[in-house]
């Protein structure tokens, strides 16, 4: 597949994913918290674009569309958002605690930039095995205030680890605006209190974003260090699932709309020629068709014994 | 009186008490209106007194507690937020090795009216990280106190009096009884931190209990009743200082002693509580003291393994069965 | 059989498992040659397996966990080195947030072979915030384990097994044991996690203890001796889990217990034990268990007023007098 | 008296103090540990000549220095290193604690990084009530790596604090050199990543310490908010005493020792004829009997009553 069509569609997925599950949760049938990533498909595409399956990935709160594009399998995801036997987790860890250790999703973390540090740790693994694995960490512009971040990145700077720092700078942090929690103006620009490269890229340009996400990638794989990157994106919808978004500035949240990374592509392959709406439609139909027996395997699937609740505490 | 719940009962302690002393003001994550915290517990409080003295802040818990620290010995009351007690992990260099000892190791040229305020509970599928009860780790450290309020009244009386102690003070909310309803008074009233609260006599066993689980206390002592125990139902309210003479007069009554808190068995209050009947009431006791807590896991998400783990008044009726042989009549 | 130093059997039992085992490897401040650590228990380690796995790190402990948490979990067996477990508090939302958890919260997809190695304890005037023993805390995690040896031969026993061990570790030294003797085996010799040690029978009363302790209960013993009081003394060794059966099968022996730590009395390990006891042993005990600890205090620099403060063999003797009011003729 | 010979006298004594207390721990009369600040004398005394007495200061371990210019009376200072009743903590604290309220000290601090979100609290303190302090915080090139460096600067610099975080370079935390540490070559740099003003400074040189120092609490009282300062210095002695330097890189140290601040602006003093061995011998006698006497005070105190042990835990 055409490579564009190719980010496009996982785009889509992403998207048609966070809808159904939404929808979901409006009506009840999962436990827990929900927090949307619609708005920030084209930085999960992207920066996945540039990994391999061997590759580490640390997500957070909002990191559906990570692991998805990381190639988790949806149906042990939405098995995990139900609390089924089925899920990656068994049903322990939901949506705030996913992960996946074959395809290297090592987990969201419900303690904001409490990956950062881990990160380091499993990119020293790497180093020390030479196993050529690089690792992601995603997180927040708001994960960039605490001390994790500012621990974690230094210290993968001084040991030349091959990991990614990756900021999706969304512009909240909760409810409060990024202009309101930090004073500098690019998150990029704290790369330089590390000695590493800081980059800043567009993160409703899945291209662009893929582009910088290999340059990492490639330095760190040579063993050139960590880069941090940050990827400016808006999160469309509000901080979880029943969140009144009163903070929200209309005027900003209405430009950032027009910057939707999956109209823009849309756009980009009409134009090109590369996509109509019978391609399109056909593309929804398999992505849902995807989601919906994802979901029926999960509604389908046996809640866990009681008896479980002790097991996997210690080995 | 008014009928209000526990999360309006805590905005009204910081309100009157913002009122009343300019120097009390209140930072923490997300606590600005419109968005008024994530539980609203201070949703109005910046449209009332300005973003000066309702303060969002970066996530940065330790900065939080240690500016709150610097604010404390400079003249200010602050209110330090911490969103949930898990988060308070990052703040605690800050809480135990500072704030609990700035005074001491001062020799005393400081004070410290800092109150931490955070919530703990699970119940919600909240996992792992989000809803550990650790106010044990706090009750260990010389130079804290340590407040649970399990009521609307009670929330409102002791985070006023909290606010007020020169001290610093951990308070520790439970995020499923915000919304519970109670009695609380029209007047100024500043409750007594470290005075616990006999809110049910009874003659068989003492339930000693604190936060949510007291409400399940209530719920055991129900269903005992029908079975002929009467149970008498402490509410510590403060966890330290811990009130052991209200204990103790209980137990001198009752001969014995049930301990139930949301917080893990294994190192929780309930061995401190233990220990100290032991010591100072053992020719009182008449059976062995039974602990009622969780299940030493991390909380689960699934929401039915989560009742596994977590204890309910079931086990306290349980508990109190087992040192109780045989049920007798009703005594009162 | 050789009588080497604690610290020295401790650098043995790293030595040894980093030749073993290419995946052990050790990160911490400053732990490199020459100065080769605070406490100089890695001195000669980078020399001899180089600095890739003899790591020093940044004044960063929460990056220190967080690391070495992400390398155990990707196949290595990190050993992470805290200056002071006063200093784990920087660190302790990694190791009881991350590393205690994520075992579970994955559903059993990783494990976690991870040591926290650190030491606690006063006698130095190293003041408020450079001794604390706060082993409690970790106790109270479900997923952790906490090993405290108070010997040479069981610090190097214990930390092989904890380096082997695939679950994290809080393994805690004392500060002023690092210069105390002892046999220590040639052999491969690797200790069972969660295992007392009887270290001296006795039947009049036991002594249950722990770390640098464990040496002043042996005083208090010998200074019994003489009164015709005989003591059982229990080293924990582990303090999580807890090793009640032996202490139950002793004070089914003897009848009256005291537990001795150094850790401030009030929501010590000391209560967790005495709530075990009561339930389990309830009709074994003949007297009130005696809790043995420091008083509720931050550490002051003054050597006399540390002195004040902490606990020694004279608190043992008087505890375990307290509870047989009269001295009897020698009985073993 | 010239400022520059009050510069002089002030970083003299610090020395002379500093000297005195090596031979008092080596003959074993002090408890505890000592940290010497021995080479980077012109620090303290720079930024201090910018505040007034009514400021705020935090300190780190290695903080005699900084007392002492701030004030702090030398009686209460040694008896409290001698554990004495008379001591400014009433011997709880100790060098490593040391706290004079009445001189705006607000502490020493044995954790390493902890003094800046404290120092960030009390500029808030200062800001709401509007009181025109303004508040320093020392802590050195080590210190710059903790979580709390990056959250409380944050904090500052988003709510606009009146604090000056003083960054002592002196090249080593513990035995780990700041290369070893860190990968930017500049700490001031770290200022980018909080959209503050870094700036560096000799701090070898007094007077271009003061003179940055005075600038940064300019803007502070004015409102401007928080500025960082690296001062570039070196430890000349050990880590702590007894620390036998093994790890120190000789030619490293034999360069620095030549820039010794006291030698410098002796040498300053004489060319422009303000100061000669007359005079250094009378401030040195003055200076010796200032110290002799506190000394003498101090061993002359009484040591705490044991009974003091559990005061000043609660109000
Ligand atoms: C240490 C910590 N503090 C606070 C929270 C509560 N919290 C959850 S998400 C969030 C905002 C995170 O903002 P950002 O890092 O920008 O990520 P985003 O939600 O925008 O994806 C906060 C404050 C938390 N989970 N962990
Ligand atoms: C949080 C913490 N970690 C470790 C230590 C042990 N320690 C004391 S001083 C020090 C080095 C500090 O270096 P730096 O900040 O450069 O200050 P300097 O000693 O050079 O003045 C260390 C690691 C500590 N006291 N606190
Ligand atoms: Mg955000
Ligand atoms: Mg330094």
């Amino acid at each position: 597949m055409n490579e564009q069509i190719c980010f496009y569609r996982q785009m889509l997925r992403i998207r048609q994913f966070e809808q159904k599950a939404i929808s979901l949760f409006e009506k009840g049938e999962l436990p827990g918290f929900l927090h949307s990533c619609i708005g920030q498909e084209a930085v999960a595409v992207g920066v996945c674009s540039a990994l391999e399956k061997k590759d580490y990935l640390f997500t957070t709160h909002r990191g559906h569309g990570h692991v998805l594009a990381k190639g988790m399998d949806m149906k042990r995801m939405v098995s995990e958002l139900y609390a089924k036997s089925t899920g990656s987790n068994r049903g322990k860890g939901g949506s705030m605690h996913i992960m996946d250790v074959s395809v290297g999703v090592l987990g969201a973390n419900g303690v904001v930039g409490a990956g950062i540090p881990m990160a380091s740790g499993t990119a020293l693994s790497s180093k020390m095995k030479k196993d050529g694995r690089v690792t992601v960490a995603f997180f927040g512009d708001g994960a960039s205030n605490t001390g994790a971040f500012h621990e974690g990145i230094n210290l993968a700077a001084v040991w030349g680890l091959p990991t990614i720092f990756l900021c999706e700078n969304n512009k909240f942090s909760e409810s409060t605006s990024v202009k309101n929690h930090q004073r500098v103006e690019r998150i990029s620009e704290r790369a330089k209190a590390f000695g590493i490269p800081g980059i800043h890229v567009d993160g409703m340009d899945v291209e662009a974003v893929a582009k910088a996400a290999a340059n990492s990638v490639v330095r760190a794989r040579n063993g050139e260090g960590p880069t941090l990157i940050e990827a400016d994106t808006y999160r469309f919808l509000g901080h979880y699932l029943g969140d009144q978004v009163e903070y929200r500035n209309e005027d900003e949240h209405a430009e950032w709309v027009l910057k939707d990374p999956i109209v823009q592509i849309e756009k980009h392959l009409e134009q090109a020629g590369l996509l109509n709406e019978e391609l399109k439609k056909n593309l929804i139909q398999e992505i849902d068709a995807e989601i919906d027996n994802a979901v029926d395997y999960a509604v389908n699937s046996a809640d866990p014994h009681p008896n479980e609740a002790m097991d996997h505490i210690f080995v | 009186m008014r009928t209000i719940r526990y999360r309006d009962a805590l905005r009204e302690a910081i309100r009157e008490e913002m009122t009343r002393d300019t120097s009390v003001f209140i930072m923490g994550e997300d606590i600005e209106d419109p968005f008024g915290g994530s539980y609203k517990v201070t949703k109005g409080l910046s449209t009332e007194f300005g973003k000066e003295r309702v303060r969002n802040t970066p996530i940065s818990e330790l900065a939080i507690a240690g500016a709150a620290l610097g604010a404390a010995i400079t003249g200010m009351r602050p209110i330090a937020e911490i969103m949930y007690l898990d988060f308070t992990t990052l703040s605690i260099d800050q809480i135990v090795n500072q704030a609990a000892k700035i005074r001491y190791m001062s020799g005393g040229q400081v004070q410290v009216p800092l109150v931490i305020r955070t919530q703990e509970g699970s119940g919600n599928s909240s996992g792992a990280q989000h809803g550990q009860c650790l106010e044990a780790w706090y009750a260990h450290i010389p130079g804290l106190k340590v407040v649970m309020p399990a009521t609307p009244a009670d929330a409102k009386g002791l985070l006023k009096a909290s606010i007020r102690e020169d001290n610093p003070v951990v308070f520790i909310e439970n995020k499923m009884l915000y919304n519970i309803k109670g009695e609380v008074s029209d007047k100024d009233e500043v409750l007594g931190i470290g005075k616990a609260n006999i809110i049910r006599e009874g003659q068989d066993v003492t339930i000693v209990s604190y936060s949510r689980m007291v409400h399940e206390s209530i719920k055991a002592a129900d269903s005992l009743l029908e079975e002929g125990i009467s149970a008498e139902i402490i509410d510590l309210r403060t966890i330290a200082p811990l009130d052991i003479d209200t204990i103790l007069r209980s137990v001198a009554k009752t001969h014995r002693l049930v301990i139930a808190h949301e917080a893990v068995v294994n190192g929780g209050i309930g061995g401190e509580v233990a220990a100290r009947v032991i010591k100072e009431g053992f020719d009182e006791l008449d059976a062995p003291i039974e602990r009622v807590g969780s299940k030493a896991s991390p909380l689960p998400f699934s929401p039915l393994l989560e009742k596994e783990i977590v204890c309910d008044f079931n086990d306290i009726v349980t508990a109190v069965q087992s040192i109780i042989p045989n049920a007798k009549e009703v005594t009162i």
